[in-house]
Parts: C-alpha cells; structure tokens; sequence
C-alpha cells in the first residue's frame, strides 16, 4: 500500500533562528507592525509503501530520527495518509 | 614520510585545493579518497575537505555522513588518529556525531567569502601545538551555514574539556562578536573532540598557504600538525 | 492522441513568418508535424539561430596564430597559451529569465556558461559576471540585484568554481530589463579539445544528467521577445538549477573526456534536445536517431513536442564510440549519474526522432542546423544621436563644494566598492586567485604547474554606447584591453555580449551595427581575436530599449608573478604619474549624470593610436619592474580613480593617501577632476626612476605627467593651485566601503 | 487579539526539486527502497494580531503574496487559530 507522509521540521525554541528574525524585521518595515515571531521550518512530503499504516509510520520515524532530522537544533512531527486519501 | 588522505564526497570542492596544499608544502604522501572506499588503511591523517557534499541538501553535512568511507573515518579517529574536517568537513563531522553541536545560517543569511583572524585557544591538539598564544591567524572563511550552535550545557562542556581550538578575533587577537562572520556561539571557529585528534574549523588553511595567495598562516596548523605525528612516530 | 495540425497560422504562433514557413515546407518536400515544426521554430529563433546578427558578426577578426577553435565553430572559442595549454572561455547573457525569476535565472546562467566550456574538454577555473540593474532607489531593483546575487552565489559557490570579477551598474535604462551577463573560462591541454560533433555511423548517443521535464518549453523564443505583460504569463518555463548534479557532470565527463571513448559531447542548453542533436549531426556531417521514449523523464504522460523542446538544465548529450559503451557507463556510475544509451549515429544526415518506435520528426539535420534564414535589417541614424552632442556643456554650472560632489561620486553604487556582492561569491576555491576582487583592474588567477597567469575582466559603458555606438564600441574594448594591461597582462582574447533592443526597429539596429564595427575595429587595431559570444536582443519594455551594451570579456596572459601589478598605492614617497592626457571634457560622464541630471553631450576624444601606445608603454614598464600600481582612469574621473588607489592601498591600521596637484590646462575644474577621457593610466613609481620614465614616454610622445606623490593617511588634491578635495583617507575609505551596503538598507 | 499562522510552501509540481530528488537518492542508498518522492517545502509560523480572525486571514494572505512565497515557483497554503488555541 502507498502512504503519503508529511513531515514538519522545526527548529527547537532554545535555538535562534537567524531566517525567521530576518523575515519578521523584513515585515516590520513594511509596515505590518502586527506580524511577529516568524519562526521558519521545513516541510516535507514523501510517498511510503508499506504493508500498513503502522509500518509505513514506523518507517517515517526512522527515515527522519536516521536522516531528515537533526536532533540537535530540530524537532519535527508528522501525518500519514494512505496515498489516494491524499491525492483529494 | 606522514601520510594524508583526502576524502572525495561527490560535491567535494575543496577537495583538489586540501590535496594539493599538502603535497606542495607537506608530504609527497598524499592520496584522494573516494567516499565509496572502506579502505583508510595506512594514512597518517585524514581530511575531509571543504565544498557542497551533495549540495548542501537537506543540511549541510547531511548526507555525507552515510558515506562508506565514513564509518571507517569514525573508526580511524577512535584510533585517536588525527582528522580535520575544514568547512563543509567540520559540518560532516557535526551531522556524524563525532563532534557536537550543529551548524545554522550565518546570522546574515548570506554566504561569506573574506580573510578573517583566528585565534587558537587550545594548544594541546596536533594540529594547534605548534601555534602560539595570542597568534592571530589571517585565514580566509567561505561558507553560508558556519553559525556553530550548540547548547549552553553543551558549551560549558567544551570549555571545560578545552575543546574549543579557534576563535574568531582581530588583527590584534582580540576576541569579540564583532569580528565574528557567522554569528557562531563564543565566537567559535574551531573545535576539537574530547581526545584532541579531531579538529572541525571553518576557515580554510588549505587557502593560505602559499604566500603568493596572500597569506601563509594556514601552513602553521599544518606543520604543527607534522611536527606532532613526527614526534609520535619517532617515539 | 491526435497531434494539433500545422497550418500557417500554428507557424505564426511560433514565431516563425510566412516566408520561414514556406522555406520549410521546401525543404521537408511537405507540411511538417506538429513536433517538426516546434523544432524548427526553436532552432529558427533569434537566440539559436542568429538570424538577425549574423552578417554583422561576421565583422569580427577571429583568426590569429593562436585561435584553435574559431568562433561561431563550436560551443566556445579556445586560445593557445604555450606549454601545450589552452584556455576556452565564453560570455552569455541570462536576462530575461532573470528579469522573471532573478534568483534562479541567474543561477541557471551560470550553469549554462560553464556547460559550454567543460563541453570544449576545458576545466572551468573561473567564473565572472557583468550586471546591469534600474537605479536602487526604483522599485524591485534591489529584489532583483538580491535575487541575481544569489543566485550566482548559489550555483557558483556550490559547483566551485570561483567567481573572480565582474561589474555592476546602476541606471535607470535598464530599470525593468536588468543585463545578467555571466562569463566562464576554462583551461585544458592542447590533445585533450573536444568537440560537439557527432560520427561515426552505428556510435552510440547517450543522454547523460537531469531528467527531463516540462521546464522552459518556449523558453529559447521566450528569449527573443520583448518583456510586457503577456510574459508573466509564460512562468511556468522558469528552470530551476540544479548546482550539485552539474558539478557531478563536469567531474564525470572530464573523467570521461580522457578516455578513449568519445567521439563528441554538447551540453543541452537553449532548445535542448533538438539543439544539441541537430547540432552535434551536421558539425559531423552525419545523421542522428534517437528513441524519446527512453529520454529520462521527470513528469509523466510527455509528449514529443515537449521531451524535444524541454530546456531543463543540467543535462548533456555524448556521443560514443562502438563498443565503448560499458566503459561510458562505468564512469556515470561512479558518479551517480544515469547515462542513457538513446540512438545511434546514421550516415543519412537526418535528424529522425521516434516515440516508441514511431517516427515523430524525421527532417535535415544541416537545414535545421545551419540553414536558418539570415537577415539584413535596416538602419538609421536615430534623431538623439545628434541632439544629444550638440548640448552646451558650457552652461552647466561647476559643482558649489567640490569635495561633497567627489563623495557623492565616490558613494554612487556605480563606483562604489562591490564588496557587498563579492563577498557572496566564494572567490577563492581552487586556490588560484592571486590578485582578489577589489584589489585590481583586472582578476588575475595563477596557472598551476606553470610561470602563467590570467588577467580577466569585463566591460562595458552602456552610456558611451548610447551617445556613440561606434565609439563606445571601441572604448569597450580599449577599456578591457586597458585593464589587463594595468594588471600585469597582454589580451590574448576577446568575448562579447551584445546586449541590444528590438533589432526591428531601426533605430535599435543602427546602434547594434555600429557598436559591432567600433568593437571589431578596436578588436582589430589591438590584434586580439574574438573566439565567440553571444548576442541578446529585445531588452527593451513599454518604456523603451536599454542602452546599447556590447559587453566585453577580455582574457590577458600573464607571463611572470613579478609582472602583477595591482591599483593600490604601495608605500609612501612614491610618485604619482599619470600616463595619457590630463586634459577632459566632461561629455558623457558619470558626474554629468548624476549631479547634473544629463545623460548626453559629446564624448571626450578618443583615439586609438594613442590608446595603443599608453598601453603598450604601460605594459613595458610594468615587464621593467618600475611600476607599483597602476589603475585604469575610467568613471569619476581623476579625482576618484587617485581615491580608489589611495583606498585600494589602505590597509586596517595603515593608510596610504596622495597629494597632488594638476597643472593649470586652462579648462573647468570639473572637467579636470571628474572628466572621463580614455586613455589614461595612474601609475606609482619608485621616486628615483622618475624622471627616466617622463622621459623615455615624451621620447614616445606620450604623454607623462608627474601630478603628485603617495603620502600617508591624507588625501590632497589641488587643481591650478587651489586645495579643491582634501579629506582624510579614512573617512573616504569608509564611504567607499560602505556606500552600497548604504544604499541597500 | 492574537493569531497563530502556520504556512506550508510546497514547490508548484512541475517545478524541479533538486534536493527533494537527492534526498530520495540518499535513502535508497541507505536501503529504503520502499520510500520515494521526496518533496521539500518550506514550514512557517507567524504571529499575527489583528481585531478578527478574517482580518489575520487577510493579512496573512498578504505576506504570503508580498514576501513569503515566490509565486514563480512555489504555491502555499495557510490555517489560523486564536493564539491560545494554538498554544494548547
Ligand atoms: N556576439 C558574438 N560574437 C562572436 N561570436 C558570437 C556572438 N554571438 C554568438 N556568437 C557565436 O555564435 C555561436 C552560436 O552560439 P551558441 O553557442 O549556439 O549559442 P548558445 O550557447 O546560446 O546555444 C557560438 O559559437 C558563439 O560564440
Ligand atoms: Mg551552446
């Protein structure tokens, strides 16, 4: 069976994050005085075949712990959908 | 005779510029690597070179850390073996664990290529043994992730093991933040592991070493590097 | 699915005419397909086929005892350097995708460049990149300059490959339509040239890189037409580049290159694989077939059309020899790439393309190749051009404080330092780069495992070619020419990229024809070949044409370290010469335009016979060891020019400043101080050879003027006996420095 | 009152996702042959505040369009919750 994965990769809050500060004073001077603490991330999507939902789970931890996610500066959290729920 | 190996990750820049700086100035003994091989057998010292292993996806270092050749390096610097990783190598040094912290962005989000000064702070590794104590080292930098991070209880570990091995200063060996290029935590530019026989720097001594470049400071972590193999091998 | 049918009015669409199509038509013997037709209508193109340039370009001289690949023969021109070395170079422009989507625009720019050279079997050793933005202060300049810069700094840094050089104006006739000229050179063996030909009937083709998708369909006619509205709409043909898998091809098929194996290799660039196949063919006068259905493919459900027409990037074509095949493949593999065996060569000299075994273009590979139609557009004289030299400098009043008009010029982001920019570039990988950016006229890289060195750079004043394009024409080149010179180096070659509007309007192409003949001409007069280009029309909006911008690359051989030379001044004491006439007028100026608001009045006096002697006396003393520094007199005039030495030459801690005084001509100080009269060349000098130095140039007739000499941390200047600028060096050292970075927040 | 935004910028699907395509190439390598597509995005958090949650959708639709997304290339879609929502 093919899942879609969704991975949401964060810096943790100790951690400063150089792009975020810049955007949030790109958006203060231009004007939007209201808009704070931009904090950037990555987002990413990748298609797992597995025989099940809690295999292709199981499988999408390990790929971010081994390789997607450093532990020492990110954290992340994911979703997992069977391929055609996802396409809709 | 010592002899280098240079490690090749397909992205390698730096890696034909680490070659021919030690061969020019240091030792015929020199030989790439190729990141495939599980062979290190034989080298004295090994370098993992500066450049974009695979492009810097994902993050810097990320990837070539699952090279073959990596878990031998892992074992050769167990060995107590002396390793550098210049630049894009101290980021794969980071990502396999045999160094802490990690890197991010340079606090102006932009990559940075100038001569900066560094400063050793450390003299009891190979490569900074022969370096003297307020020396300002005029040495280039070329990155756009070199913002070493690491935790305040992390930090308060390397100072107390004396990892910290380079800082950024001035021409006058004055450490501050504004001489720092990257925004780096204590104005680190250079750390070693516990046992000393792992450097990660961001400047690039492969860049000057030859006077004809500009600067050639970079040539004294290399000798001091040589003088300490000489020694232990003599012994 | 049923493929659309052709008829004149698809032809149109296209953007090929009545005539083109007709030709066709006669060629082929019938109608051609859908997919034939979006062939020809690529290879056709003003940006493949040159069909509106190439008469003129053929003005050009590009033999010479040291050409061994021409121009126009393959993807780039290669020169003899001795010791059985050779150098490839080349200059492109990337404007318009730039214009869309600055960032990746000019990163895919850069890899397009060092395409052609790795093609030619050259190592790229060095990148340059010569830009053109609206004034900072205009709206989107800076997204687009921020975009553009890194976009270099992302390709080029990560391919490593320095970027050495480069220039960067700012004026208001490229607002809308920024120039993103991008450079490359490459250095190889004699026996090691390899050539896009395709021979050899049964050797196999391969595809080697990228997969293909849908990226820049359209986008080479995209090139070749005006910006407005409707191109907003043509987005979705941005390419994205991809620096990590071209520096995996550049090492496999260097690798690849010294081995028996190939026969010919052409990177795919502007109208990928239906360039680089029909190309490759009738170079070899040979045939090609190939199968798309085995073209690697990034999106599913592609048709012929679009697999033919793709311009992804990244991807190269290589022609093998029989049986060499798993040799080829061995190499792609080290390196991770996949190389796909796609045809053969046939001895029928068709082009023949299939889609699963059916044939879907079957044309001539020459006709396709070579024998699009050649145009000769009209010209005329446009009405400024007289209008604009017959303005009366006499009434523009001299500046009120003359040291706050030398620090406005001297923080106009034109002539401020470009530290800015080139910090993001990494300029010293490779570690070859022995004079570093800012320092000198020209970047001056070393040549490993040789005495040689290289002294490139690049040039252009858009507005000198606006005012004169025959002259301007020259000045370009004399100016490039100048600033090798000044670091140590004899031109050995040139690159040129013209940068023009509309060529239909004739206006437009009389400036073209004429930049052309001020360029050859120089070219000629200076005996230095041009060994290729490029040509990019249609930079032109609404509002009107950039101005005319035959950008020249010039590469001058160093043949000693000792000759380097560099613009700072080196220690105090030193005396102050200026080589080449003292006297100016401010025509055409910088300060003219920017205090004053004019962008006209006649050009000072330009002639070639003079230019010539100040270099070559230049270059002879620097081979003599007397000269310290020396710096091309170019924008700002004197006044900023003897600033950018004393600034150059100051180190942190150490500042070096000048006091000198011009000698009375009788004319306006302002055109004395900041007049832009060619020609002219500041040079330091060790006191005691000085007056054997006047005196061996007034035995050439040339002229020699001891204006001052290198004092520390002031900077002086005097002009008929009056203190007219008197500033300490740090604090123009820090407008110089800052100014652009200034203007940018 | 205060919102949190949280945007998802994805490349447009013809776009060319070279990391995206390393990173997939990087996993097969280390075995996971089971995995592939892999799309890299970017992830953003924003705090907005504005007098209501149409006013916070509206501005932040604005950044997106101004600063955030290049819309050459990249395609994005948002969500907002009242901050303290959020926080839980
Ligand atoms: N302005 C020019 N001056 C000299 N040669 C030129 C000029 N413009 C184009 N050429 C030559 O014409 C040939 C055709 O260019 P080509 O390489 O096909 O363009 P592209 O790289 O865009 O496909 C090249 O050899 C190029 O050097
Ligand atoms: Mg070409």
């Amino acid at each position: 069976m093919d899942f879609k994965v969704t991975i949401v990769v964060t810096l943790k809050p100790s951690v400063l994050d150089p792009q975020g500060t810049t955007v949030t004073e790109a958006l203060h001077h231009m004007g939007y005085n209201n808009v704070s603490d931009v904090r950037m991330g990555k987002f990413m999507e990748v298609s797992v075949q597995a025989s099940s939902e809690k295999a292709a789970e199981q499988q999408a931890h390990e790929i971010c712990k081994k390789l997607l996610v450093n532990p020492v500066i990110e954290t992340y959290r994911l979703t997992i959908k069977p391929a055609q729920e996802a396409a809709v | 005779m010592i002899k280098f190996g240079v490690v090749m990750f397909p992205g390698s820049n730096c890696d034909h510029d680490c070659f021919y700086a030690v061969q020019q100035f240091f030792s015929d003994q020199v030989d790439f690597i190729w990141h495939k091989s599980t062979d290190v057998h034989g080298y004295d010292c090994i370098v993992l070179p500066g450049g974009f292993s695979y492009g810097d996806y994902l993050r810097t270092g990320a990837i070539a850390r699952f090279s073959p050749v990596m878990s031998e390096v892992k074992k050769f610097a167990s060995a107590g073996k002396p390793v550098i990783g210049i630049c894009n190598g101290f980021q794969i040094l980071l990502e396999s664990g045999l160094l802490p912290g990690a890197m991010l962005r340079n606090t102006s989000l932009r990559f940075i290529c100038k001569y900066v000064h560094i400063k050793p702070v450390n003299f009891s590794t190979p490569f900074s043994k022969g370096l003297k104590k307020n020396e300002a080292i005029h040495i280039p930098v070329a990155h756009g992730e070199g913002n070493y991070y690491i935790d305040d209880e992390g930090l308060k570990k390397l100072q107390k093991n004396n990892q910290i091995v380079f800082q950024y200063c001035n021409e006058r060996g004055i450490v501050s933040d504004d001489f720092n290029p990257n925004g780096s935590v204590a104005n680190i530019a250079g750390i070693c592991n516990e046992a000393g026989n792992v450097l990660g720097m961001m400047p690039h001594p492969e860049r000057c070493c030859d006077p004809m470049l500009g600067s050639s400071d970079g040539k004294r972590i290399f000798e001091s590097l040589l003088q300490s193999l000489n020694q232990r091998q003599t012994v | 699915m049923k493929e659309q049918e052709v008829t004149l009015q698809v032809a149109l669409e296209h953007g090929l005419t009545e005539q083109e199509f007709s030709t066709i038509c006669s060629i082929l013997g019938r109608t051609p397909n859908f997919t034939e037709l979006g062939v020809f209508s690529v290879m056709w193109s003003e940006h493949c086929s040159y069909k509106n340039s190439r008469a003129w370009l053929k003005k050009f001289p590009t033999t010479g005892p040291s050409v061994m690949v021409k121009a126009g023969d393959e993807n780039a021109g290669i020169i003899d350097i001795g010791d059985g070395l050779a150098v490839s170079f080349k200059i492109e422009s990337h404007n318009h995708p730039s214009a869309v989507e600055p960032f990746q625009g000019a990163a895919t720019g850069i890899g397009g460049i060092i395409r052609d050279i790795f093609t030619m079997g050259a190592r790229p050793i060095a990148l340059m990149n010569s830009l053109r933005f609206g004034k900072l202060s205009a709206p989107n300049v800076r997204r687009l300059l921020d975009g553009v810069v890194r976009g270099i700094s992302h390709y080029g840094n990560c391919i490593g490959i320095p970027t050495v050089g480069g220039e960067i104006y700012f004026d208001s006739t490229y607002e809308g339509n920024p120039l993103v000229n991008v450079f490359c050179l490459g250095i190889l063996k004699h026996e090691d040239i390899a050539l896009g030909k395709a021979s050899g009937v049964g050797n196999s083709v391969y595809y080697v890189g990228a997969a293909t998708g849908r990226d820049g369909i359209h986008g080479a006619t995209f090139a070749s037409e005006e910006l407005n509205e409707a191109s907003e709409d043509r987005r979705p043909s941005v390419q994205v580049g991809d620096p990590f898998m071209e520096k995996l091809l550049v090492e496999a098929c260097l690798e690849l290159l010294q081995t028996d194996a190939v026969v010919g290799i052409q990177d795919m660039g502007a109208a990928g694989l239906t360039c680089s196949t029909c190309e490759t063919a009738s170079r070899g006068g040979a045939g090609i077939e190939i199968e798309l259905a085995k073209v690697p493919q990034r999106e599913k459900g592609m048709i012929p059309y679009e697999i033919l027409l793709s311009e992804s990037q990244e991807r190269m074509l290589v022609i093998v020899k029989k049986g060499s095949e798993s040799e080829v493949e061995a190499i792609f593999d080290k390196w991770d790439l996949h190389a796909v065996n796609i045809g053969q060569v046939t001895d029928d000299g068709k082009m023949r393309v299939k889609f699963h075994g059916e044939t879907v273009v079957d044309v001539p590979a020459k006709a396709l190749a070579d024998e699009a139609p050649v145009y000769h557009r009209a010209f005329k004289e446009p009405a400024y051009y007289k209008q604009q030299q017959i303005i009366n400098l006499a009434n523009v009043r001299e500046p009120v404080s003359y040291a706050a008009t030398f620090k406005s010029l001297l923080s106009n982001p034109s002539i401020a330092s470009k530290k800015w920019v080139y910090e993001q570039y990494d300029h010293m990988v490779m570690t070859n780069t022995v004079v570093l950016p800012g320092k000198a006229d020209a970047a001056v890289i070393r040549l490993k495992g040789t005495e040689k060195l290289l002294a490139i750079t690049t040039d252009c004043n858009g507005r000198y070619c606006y005012l004169d394009p025959y002259i301007g024409g020259q000045i370009a080149v004399a100016e490039a020419a100048r600033n090798v010179v000044c670091s140590g180096g004899k031109p050995i070659g040139v690159t040129d990229c013209l940068n023009f509007g509309n060529p239909m309007k004739e206006e437009i192409f009389w400036q073209f024809k004429n930049c052309i003949e001020g360029v050859a001409d120089a070219c000629k007069a200076f005996n230095i070949p041009v060994t290729g280009g490029n040509v990019s029309f249609y930079n032109e909006n609404p509002r009107g044409a950039v101005d005319p911008t035959p950008v020249i690359g010039l590469v001058g051989l160093i043949e000693s370290q000792n000759h380097v030379t560099t613009a700072g001044f080196k220690n105090a004491g030193d005396t102050i010469i200026l080589l080449g006439p003292l006297d100016s007028t401010i025509g055409g100026s910088e300060y003219l335009a920017q205090e004053h608001g004019i962008k006209g009045g006649k050009l000072p006096e330009f002639d070639m016979k003079l230019e010539k002697a100040v270099q070559s006396f230049c270059y002879e003393l620097i081979k003599n060891g007397l000269v310290k520094s020396a710096h091309d007199c170019a924008e700002g005039g004197l006044a900023v020019t003897l600033a950018e030495c004393a600034i150059i030459g100051s180190e942190k801690g150490m500042h070096l400043g000048a006091k000198v005084a011009l000698p009375d001509t009788g004319n306006r100080a302002d055109s004395i101080l900041f007049g832009e009269r060619q020609s002219r060349i500041i040079i330091t000098v060790n006191k005691e050879h000085t007056e054997n130095i006047v005196k061996q140039a007034q035995q050439k007739q040339i002229p020699a003027n001891i204006i001052g000499s290198v004092v520390s941390d002031r900077f002086e200047l005097k002009y008929a006996n009056k203190v007219l600028i008197e500033e300490s060096v740090s604090s123009i050292h820090d407008i110089y420095y800052s100014a652009l970075e200034v203007s940018l927040s």
